[in-house]
């Protein structure tokens, strides 16, 4: 690709780790590089790294540090709360309820609870990617032993009614597990406010390091874990502890609880220009997810008559990064299933495009993709037959 | 991007052929919007020759780059020689196409053959090759 | 503690990362951020990373890239491996075999297996804790899908006669699998010359990143993944991967193969050195594990009388940092199942002592140890009663 | 060591009454050798008072330190004194034990019990607080 300018705005695929986050991290590569678990000088200092940064990811969600359980990513926490708990209580029963627009990690695991004889219920989202309570609670049955729904869609960027949807599933006697990778650290969340027992949540997503994520366990909830082994994590996850990263992780909570309002603030800003910017200047979008209940540095459109991945070539010809949930764009090749729960036809979800800004994200950075994107648009419908029979249409 | 060689690229970025033919002797349509790329050919034919070839895709980087090579592949081709343009001649052209893409991407052959059937219906003719197999089962690259 | 002199003496626990490895870490935090499942410019610098470390892995077992499952450590990847290929078999058969000195990653992950029918058979090992390649022979069925023997152990150095437990295991018509996660890096492992189906290794043995570790498997081997989720490692193993521990580990492994036999030599000196020296300065003192076919870097004890975590605390007061097998430095109280295997009494086991030494290690640190160890010991023989009755019945 | 306190490190590093009465007036053994702690606690008792007491243990820092604590608080004590040093009363003592460590290496009370006991055996004396449980269910601290 040229040499132009270079504009990330991908950053709920992932955030760059922060100057003070990898200080943090430095030591514990080196001087610092014992095993959390050994018993002497080195061991001792890891541990004390590995327990501070318990404290503050504990603090980033207003939780306390024995409900932290440190995990390798967002996907395994996930894994963790719904095979987890839901094999934990099946002396209760073996149904559960999903959201259609869970990410893979809550969806497939779900799947696969099938398999050892549990009964998935998905509950449908409206058009902005809304979860109804009503519609949760009319699917808890006695038998249900686990409700996990996210709590903001990295897709569409919609925040759910996490906190009214707990409440059903508290009154139904159910366990209530969030998937919160996409929210935790950008918004505030507070797991007591939410009323949830479990949440997933993942330091690359708020500027700490990739390898680092938790699952946020209320005291007292059983759980069996995924793996065997040691006793690290109190033996729910055993394996040596990613020190460096689970430091990182702290540090990056801590600087996320910080700094939130103004980091929301800046981001909101941005992103309403970068959103009012596209829809004035390309005709023929549609903003997808909720317009207001949505992620503050999340942007996310279709794209009539083209398609997302043509797209993402054509921008990243530009120096421009962004994602998208057409079939094209996923190993898959299948369309974002977030987008076709949403009632979206698949032929427009192939124009799905996703912006999504960041601490390092500039005024001029969002100019320059409203300057870039309108010709990459008029560019890829010259080429489409569907923009052609389009115009036909309108025009006879 | 990788996945795609350079010539896809090439392909990709600067597409030949590109566009309608209004009064076109053949058109072929290919693609499904679950897969999500959809082609059109239009052919003009002059003594059994197709002196000229466009297309329209709706489509994945490969599946531009697949339908402008099918166009520069074909143009100025006997109609028998351009039903001998098969996917896996086309891949193999463009110098490989990812795994994942080939199925869905690389129907340019088939709406190519299809805008050749489209004409050979027409002037009701039979021609070598068009009969039998209408979607050549693609091999894995 | 004081500020003495440090001598680090428990590379098995976990290895620093080399500067050189940490040097080619830095830019995946900062400029090379990316997701590498992303279809733009980060993502694939990010993927390009990835996949340059998926071949110098490869090539420290002598396998080919594609082989290669990043896991997030050699726990994960011993789960992966016992239970993964053990489900992806069931069609054969539900039976497994395993020996008694495996770690818990393996021996746990086969107890899990037997709670969903599975059964598993535990061979013993001799008292240099070797297994037999007859006992495993003897121990095959014809529903026999899987059998895990580890390739070193860390507990006692012993490396075991792979190659052949591997040649019964083909023959019978079985998958094998070795945990190699104390060997690989440190002496050569070649999984064709061994004839393995599966084999786990983990950077932090051998001077690479926490966090990154892998399964090694057989192009054509089903496995069932522990997770679910994305496409990442072709699906057998989803989640954003760890970018800058996967290059970390593909640089420490690049380096361990490049120098892996000017290391071991240095090391087996030292390591000679140790053990002649703690033998010869300290009475009833016993070497476990097998006096020559064992891990280059590797010595461990049982001193008799003496408790292993009281040994621990006193060396660590003087700025020697070991581990031991004992019962009181287990959390969970329960004297090392390894040195219980190989058939010493519950008594000796609690003297367990082991020292590993690394790249830094010098002749000044084993000298210091072996002046440091004797009054240690003499002073912690003086408070027990085990002892006293010992010189008692001498005595008498 | 940082599971343990600043006076558990003070009594493993620097244990009080070490080692064996030779013309013990009781002597008292309790642990097992699969969780790792064994000890051995020697009394000498004048007027009903414990003159002195020592001690033997094999084990972890933790039941040292018990031990050496046990010792220290019982010297000096009447044997009905002696008898209400409880393993939670030791631990308190101790600035709290590791949690995992509290059943095993927090005999020494017991062993101490033990030891009166030998002697009350001998003497023929009846003791109040020797009777009913000989171990106190240790609570988790
Ligand atoms: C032989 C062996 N296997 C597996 C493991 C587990 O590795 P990790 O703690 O990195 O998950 C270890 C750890 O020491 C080991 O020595
Ligand atoms: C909402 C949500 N959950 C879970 C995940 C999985 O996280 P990871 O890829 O870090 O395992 C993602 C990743 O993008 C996500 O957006």
């Amino acid at each position: 690709m040229s040499t132009k300018r270079k504009v990330y705005l991908d950053y709920v695929a992932t955030t760059p780790v922060l100057p003070e986050v990898l200080e943090a991290m430095l030591p514990y590569f080196g001087d610092v590089f014992g095993n959390p678990q050994s018993l002497h000088f080195w061991g001792e200092r890891a541990r004390e790294g590995v327990e501070e940064a318990r404290g503050q990811v504990a603090a980033l969600v207003n939780g306390v540090a024995e409900e932290i359980i440190f995990t390798s990513s967002g996907t395994e926490a996930n894994n963790l709360a719904v095979k987890g708990i839901a094999q934990g209580q099946v002396a209760k029963g073996k149904h559960i309820v999903v959201s259609a627009i869970e990410h893979f990690s809550v969806l497939h695991a779900a799947r696969t609870l099938e398999k050892s004889g549990f009964e998935v219920t998905v509950v449908p989202v409206d058009n902005y990617g809304l979860v109804d309570p009503d519609e949760v609670a009319k699917n808890i049955r006695k038998d249900t032993v686990l409700v996990s729904i996210m709590h903001a869609n990295s897709e569409v960027g919609t925040i759910q009614p996490i906190a009214e949807i707990a409440k059903v599933v508290k009154e139904a006697g159910a366990l209530f597990h969030t998937d919160a990778v996409a929210s935790v650290g950008n918004i505030p969340v507070d797991v007591r406010q939410l009323g949830v027992d479990a949440l997933s949540l993942a330091a690359n997503q708020f500027y700490g390091p990739k390898g680092a994520a938790a699952l946020w366990l209320r005291k007292g909830v059983r759980l069996i874990p995924l793996m065997d082994g040691g006793v690290q994590e109190g033996g729910r996850r055993p394996g040596t502890e990613n020190v460096p990263a689970i430091v990182g992780m702290g540090k990056a909570a801590e600087l996320a609880l910080k700094e939130m309002s103004q980091r929301a603030e800046k981001q909101r800003r941005l992103r309403d220009r970068l959103i009012a910017g596209i829809l004035s200047a390309v005709e023929h979008v549609i903003l997808t997810g909720h317009p207001e209940r949505r992620l503050p540095h999340h942007a996310s459109f279709c794209v009539q008559f083209i398609e997302g991945e043509a797209m993402l070539m054509l921008l990243n010809n530009e120096g421009i990064a962004v994602s998208s949930g057409s079939a094209c764009t996923s190993r898959a090749l299948k369309a974002s299933h977030v987008l076709i729960a949403m009632g979206i036809p698949h032929e427009v979800a192939q124009g799905s495009l996703l912006f999504s800004t960041g601490l390092d994200t500039t005024d001029q950075d969002i100019d320059y993709v409203i300057e870039k994107l309108p010709p990459i648009v008029t560019r890829l419908r010259q080429i489409s037959p569907l923009y052609a029979r389009f115009l036909k249409e309108r025009g006879g | 991007m990788p996945m795609y060689s350079d010539k896809v690229m090439d392909h990709f970025m600067n597409p030949r052929n590109v566009g309608e033919i209004k009064d076109a002797d053949g058109v072929g349509e290919e693609g499904n919007p679950v897969c999500g790329d959809m082609m059109t050919f239009y052919i003009k034919v002059k003594d059994n020759r197709l002196e000229d070839v466009k297309f329209q895709t709706f489509g994945c980087g490969a599946a531009i780059a697949v339908s402008s090579m099918v166009s520069e592949m074909a143009k100025g081709k006997t109609l028998e020689e351009a039903l001998k343009i098969t996917p896996s001649v086309v891949a193999e052209e463009l110098g490989g196409l990812p795994k994942n893409k080939y199925h869905c991407s690389n129907l340019g052959a088939q709406a190519l053959r299809r805008a050749i059937k489209d004409y050979a219906t027409k002037k009701g003719l039979k021609l070598e090759g068009l009969e039998g197999e209408e979607h050549e089962e693609a091999e894995e690259n």
